[in-house]
């Protein structure tokens, strides 16, 4: 059966050469017993990518069965390529977040950018037209040379790809934490529109029909990228590189408007992108699902490179294709559409009965397994969990409250930080608004996109503040979802449900085990309690370097309903004479905090605390008040607290505040308590707003004299220009980048 | 008044255009693609922004073999109004259609956001509506928008009113600041600003749309001529 | 088969915003003695025989590959054996 | 002072989408016989003399201008007269 230079059975077995593919002994053990013999080469290889934890979730399985994945609002939840949710009027939004974090750390141009063409494929593989990308991205310090590249190239891959395939990059977030520096993190999430009946499936029914490849040329591009993306990053991954895969977005643009086109086609029956794990994901989870087999010849793959072999054919991540099933003798109709746009559609196989995975090679077999052995019957592991050391010290430590002397002047430093810094940097360089119809672009909570045609209009957001995760993984789940929700609420949404990347160090270390088993925990408790199913979600586990794994980063991307578009809202101050309002409580908490990090450069402690009642009461509140028209301006307070969510409101428009707490200075301008808002409204509505909003207390006043003035207890404690705050905060990031070493 | 937005592979500001003029401007359509099209059927001829052929070796260069290329220069020659924005400058400039090259961005980055610009000839039909000297915001999207010529065609330009368009604050390099430019003839405008983005209040700017009332101004205006 | 190299360099007067940045770097990097970076393209085309290999390639860059407003090309032709 | 010529090409296997569709251009140009086409950069540096400028060269290469993931590069070194 294998050709003749291939590697026999007999010898991957004594030599244990799966090893080196990532599979362990069990593992091909249990291979060995699923097919009845040894399997070869090529089998192998199908096995190794598809059992690994890319692919099986055999880490996490157990773990995301938490999630609440359902509503009567989700007409798709996890198991495609992406979730699928009703907005009405017989429309749906499509979305999912995929992290690209290995192949970044190698090559974070061409990494960043086929992270962003893989999502989208895996949204327009669903039938819905690509309208909006979002990222998450941790970087270390910005100090280091390497970390300022990576930095600069990401983002230029985003840019790269996103602006040639022609959707607007509306939204995201770029954190800085040394915990990042040998393990950066590259999430991209892409959200699609799409009309009910235009839900596509990817599945290989009906015995008979023929499959279908169409795209780019398969090339040896990425093979082990799956298995790559599972293991610790290492010199190793040096000597990996070849296995870089090159991104072609122009390519990319005409598979969207071909694929949009086929799917109108009754001849369609099932489509799937080829996304990790290239051929052998897609067409064994197609067939998988649908309780079908597939029989496909090699010999008619495109080829980019001479003499590939089956197992590299099978295996390769080669970008931009796609896999289709069609009603047999319907070839032509199809091919007749790819044409139009210069793709190849060909027929490289058939759905048959036997539910086998077969697939032939100058015309021999050179693998043949059972297609729910690959997909479906990997082994789940539950990981053995422990808490962590750390975690015991933090939860003992008095709570820690930081020196503070110079207020002004503390507030420019936090101005400063990278974390909080204006990455308008970054968001330049991306084509917001291309579609025509981005209303928020970037700045604000969340980004806002109209529904053309409706009155209607969708928030989206990408959050997940990993410090708060790292000191406490369960209230910091919590935080993690209920920030994401804030945002959707302060632009005027009602949160539909969130897609989670769940990025962590090594499954097999039970200290981190622990923290995605409790960030699994807070995040669920809190989607429960906020009436957000997850429904998408993507794992990236051994982020980890020299036995140092980054901080636990499950980013949560959330989309939420606009229902008018009227309802539309920004953090920015509009208005002189407006009065701000603080809604919620302020407490003595800076465990995590960003001002923490500024003095101690290191985070300890407890983790802010989080009511999910209160939290959920005031986010239905505020959203009423929103829809009643009262509100001008509505911003979460999040990183630095009060003092820099104000500031972060007065620099759109060049207004200025005047604005007068009391008690202890330091919390009350920079502890990161939870559930906390600024709002401004017109004093027209105040009595109503009151009325309506008892929790909130009134602060001050929007001024138009450009000035920043807070007074605690009568006493003036910041005075500056708005001006001298805002050159801060908006220099900080192009600072840093173009510095010397 | 009926118009023509041709779709390259790659184009991708194409519905864009198309909603500015059916929707901004309530006239007649259509997307035509490339390998189909009958531009003799239409008044006006729009090039929409993207990245035709991925902007592979340089941005507008493989579009401008086309063959669709001889009807669009017809249609320039018969007086159309033919209107290329962004990805459509660049390709008018490789066609020849209009002077001068692009190269890319002074700082090698793609620059999205709002500009200011101001029209330096409002005497064409595509700035009518706009008083000269106006100051206007149009957002920009480009990675090779820093325009060049050379003295001796800059000094044509200049002499020839041909610069329409310029940057207050030149985010590019650009050669003279130009943002956008039209042919001797004043029928063909290439311009690196997207209008057709600037159509709606609900986007924050409708500064683009005038730009398209010129046009129809100019047709109809002419049109009762002839008829 | 003929393989053909192109160079394509930007015409003496244009601007090279890329080769500016690269000088730039460089010179930050230490290599100080680095006075002017000019960036043009490379291209290999394999090419199958023709008796007007020449007059084709010249056509090519004329009409495609390289735009005579701020470009110059040169090209060599080697013969190779597939 | 050295005019250094530093070609920079894909690494074979490399997907070159740029080459790819610039060859599919030319095929539709009536160039049917051109096979392959990749697309690198070209750039030429004027150094002032300097004993190892051999060595700085593959240095600049490998620190700069050419990317190791997927770039080779090689280069000729021209002494010419100021
Ligand atoms: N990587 C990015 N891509 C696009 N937009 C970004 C990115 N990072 C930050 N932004 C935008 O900058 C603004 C501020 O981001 P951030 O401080 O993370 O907001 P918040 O704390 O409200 O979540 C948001 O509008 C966000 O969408
Ligand atoms: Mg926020």
């Amino acid at each position: 059966m294998p050709s003749m230079l291939e590697i026999s059975p007999e010898q991957i077995e004594d030599k244990r050469l799966y090893a080196e593919m990532g599979l362990n002994d069990a593992e091909y053990k249990q291979i060995t017993d699923l097919l009845g013999r040894r399997p070869n080469h090529t089998e192998v290889g199908l096995f190794s990518v598809m059992w690994s934890e890319h692919c099986s979730y055999k880490n996490s399985k157990p773990l995301l069965r938490k999630f609440p994945t359902e509503a009567p609002h989700v007409l798709q939840g996890p198991g495609e390529g992406a979730g699928v949710v009703d907005i009405g009027d017989g429309q749906a939004v499509v979305f999912k977040i995929e992290s690209h974090n290995h192949p970044s750390a190698v090559e974070p141009y061409q990494g960043a950018a086929t992270g962003v063409g893989g999502i989208i494929r895996d949204v327009f593989s669903m039938g819905a037209r690509p309208i909006a990308l979002l990222n998450s991205l941790r970087f270390g310090s910005l100090k280091h040379p390497r970390i300022k590249y990576l930095f600069e190239e990401v983002v230029r891959g985003i840019a790269g790809y996103g602006n040639c395939v022609g959707v607007p990059t509306v939204g995201g977030e770029v954190q800085f934490d040394d915990s990042y520096e040998a393990n950066p993190l590259v999430n991209a999430m892409c959200v699609g529109l799409i009309k009910h009946e235009e839900l596509q499936k990817g599945i290989a029914a009906g015995v008979g029909n023929t499959v279908m490849y169409v795209g780019a040329k398969t090339g040896r591009d990425g093979i082990h990228g799956a298995t790559f993306a599972s293991e610790e990053l290492s010199e190793e991954a040096e000597s990996k590189r070849p296995s870089v895969q090159v991104g072609d977005p122009f390519m990319e643009k005409l598979l969207i408007e071909a694929c949009l086109e086929v799917i109108h086609h009754d001849a369609l029956v099932g489509i799937q992108d080829m996304g990790a794990a290239g051929l052998t994901s897609s067409a064994s989870e197609m067939a998988s699902k649908a309780g079908t087999g597939m029989v496909m010849d090699l010999d008619h793959i495109p080829q980019r490179e001479k003499d590939m072999t089956a197992y590299e054919m099978m295996l390769s991540e080669s970008q931009e294709r796609m896999l289709l099933v069609i009603e047999q003798g319907r070839e032509k109709e199809i091919q007749a559409i790819f044409e139009k746009y210069d793709l190849e559609a060909v027929a490289v196989g058939e759905v048959i009965e036997e539910k086998r995975f077969r697939l032939l090679h100058h015309g021999e077999v050179v693998a043949d397994v059972p297609v729910d052995a690959l997909a479906e019957d990997a082994p789940v592991y539950h990981q053995p969990s422990e808490v962590p050391a750390y975690y015991r010290e933090f939860q003992a430590m008095e709570d820690y409250k930081p020196a503070v002397e110079n207020y002004k002047e503390t507030l420019i430093q936090l101005l400063k930080q990278p974390t909080i810094a204006s990455k308008e940097w970054v968001y330049d360089q991306y084509d917001t608004m291309v579609q025509t119809n981005t209303v928020v672009t970037p700045g604000s909570d969340a980004a806002v996109l109209r529904v053309r045609g409706t009155d209607k209009a969708l928030a989206m957001t990408t959050d997940c503040n990993s410090r708060y995760i790292y000191l406490d993984p369960e209230t910091g789940g919590k935080i993690a979802v209920a920030e994401a929700a804030r945002n959707i609420v302060c632009s005027g949404g009602r949160p539909l449900g969130l897609t989670d990347g769940l990025n962590f160090g090594s499954p097999e270390n039970p200290e981190i085990f622990w923290q995605m088993e409790k960030s699994v925990d807070g995040m669920s408790s809190a989607c429960q309690s906020l009436g957000t199913p997850v429904i998408s979600g993507n794992v990236s586990l051994y982020n980890e370097s020299y036995g140092k794994a980054i901080y636990p980063t499950p980013i949560v991307g959330m989309v939420g309903l606009i229902e008018q578009t009227e309802h539309i809202t920004r953090s920015d101050f509009k208005q002189a004479g407006d009065l701000i309002y603080m809604i919620g409580k302020t407490e003595t908490e800076f465990g995590g905090s960003e001002l923490q990090g500024m003095i101690e450069g290191r985070h300890f402690g407890k983790a802010p605390h989080l009511d999910l009642n209160v939290e959920k009461e005031r986010q239905e509140v505020l959203l009423a008040a929103i829809q009643a028209g009262m509100v001008q301006s509505a911003h979460d307070i999040s990183e630095g607290g009060l003092a820099v969510a104000l500031a972060e409101s007065l620099f759109s428009n060049g207004l200025g505040c005047k604005v007068e707490l009391s008690g202890d200075k330091t919390a009350a301008l920079f502890s990161e308590t939870q559930s906390r808002f600024i709002v401004t409204v017109a004093p027209d509505h105040q009595e109503q707003f009151e009325q309506m909003m008892t929790e909130a207390s009134f602060i001050g006043t929007v001024t138009d004299d450009g000035r920043y003035s807070v007074l605690v207890d009568e006493k003036n404690v910041i005075n500056a220009d708005t001006q001298e705050l805002k050159e801060a905060w908006k220099g900080a990031i192009p600072c840093l980048v173009k510095s010397k070493a | 008044m009926k118009f023509a937005v041709v779709v390259f592979p790659g184009s991708n500001c194409d519905r864009d255009m198309y909603h500015a003029v059916k929707d901004g401007l309530n006239e007649e359509v259509d997307m035509v693609w490339y390998q189909e099209a009958d531009l003799s059927q239409y008044d006006a001829i729009l090039l929409p922004g993207g990245f035709s052929y991925g902007d592979y070796l340089r941005s507008g260069a493989i579009a401008s073999t086309s063959d669709i290329v001889a009807q669009i220069k017809e249609a320039a020659e018969a007086g159309k109004p033919i209107l290329g924005v962004c990805n459509g400058f660049q390709i008018l400039l490789e066609t020849g259609l209009l002077p001068g090259a692009m190269l890319p961005n002074r700082d090698l980055k793609f620059i999205c956001h709002h500009e200011e610009l101001q029209v330096e000839n409002n005497e064409t039909m595509f700035t009518s509506k706009y008083q000269e000297g106006e100051k206007i915001q149009i957002p920009i999207a480009h990675g090779d928008g820093n325009y060049y010529c050379d003295k001796s065609i800059l000094g044509e330009l200049k002499q020839n009113d041909q610069i329409v368009f310029t940057y207050t604050n030149n985010p590019n390099g650009s050669t003279g600041d130009i943002a956008g430019i039209v042919n001797e003839q004043g029928n063909v405008l290439g311009m690196m600003p997207h209008p057709e983005r600037a159509v709606e209040s609900l986007l924050g700017n409708e500064d683009g749309l005038r730009l398209f009332q010129s046009i129809l101004t100019y047709w109809r205006n002419n049109h009762a001529i002839h008829a | 088969m003929h393989k053909v190299k192109i160079y394509i360099t930007l015409k003496e007067g244009v601007l090279d915003p890329q080769g500016k940045a690269v000088q730039h770097s460089l010179n930050t990097l230490d290599f100080g003695n680095v006075n002017e970076v000019r960036v043009g393209k490379y291209m290999e085309v394999m090419m199958e025989d023709s008796e007007k290999i020449e007059k084709q390639v010249e056509e090519m860059c004329d009409k495609l590959l390289a735009n005579p407003v701020i470009e110059d090309y040169s090209y060599q032709i080697e013969e190779v054996i597939a």
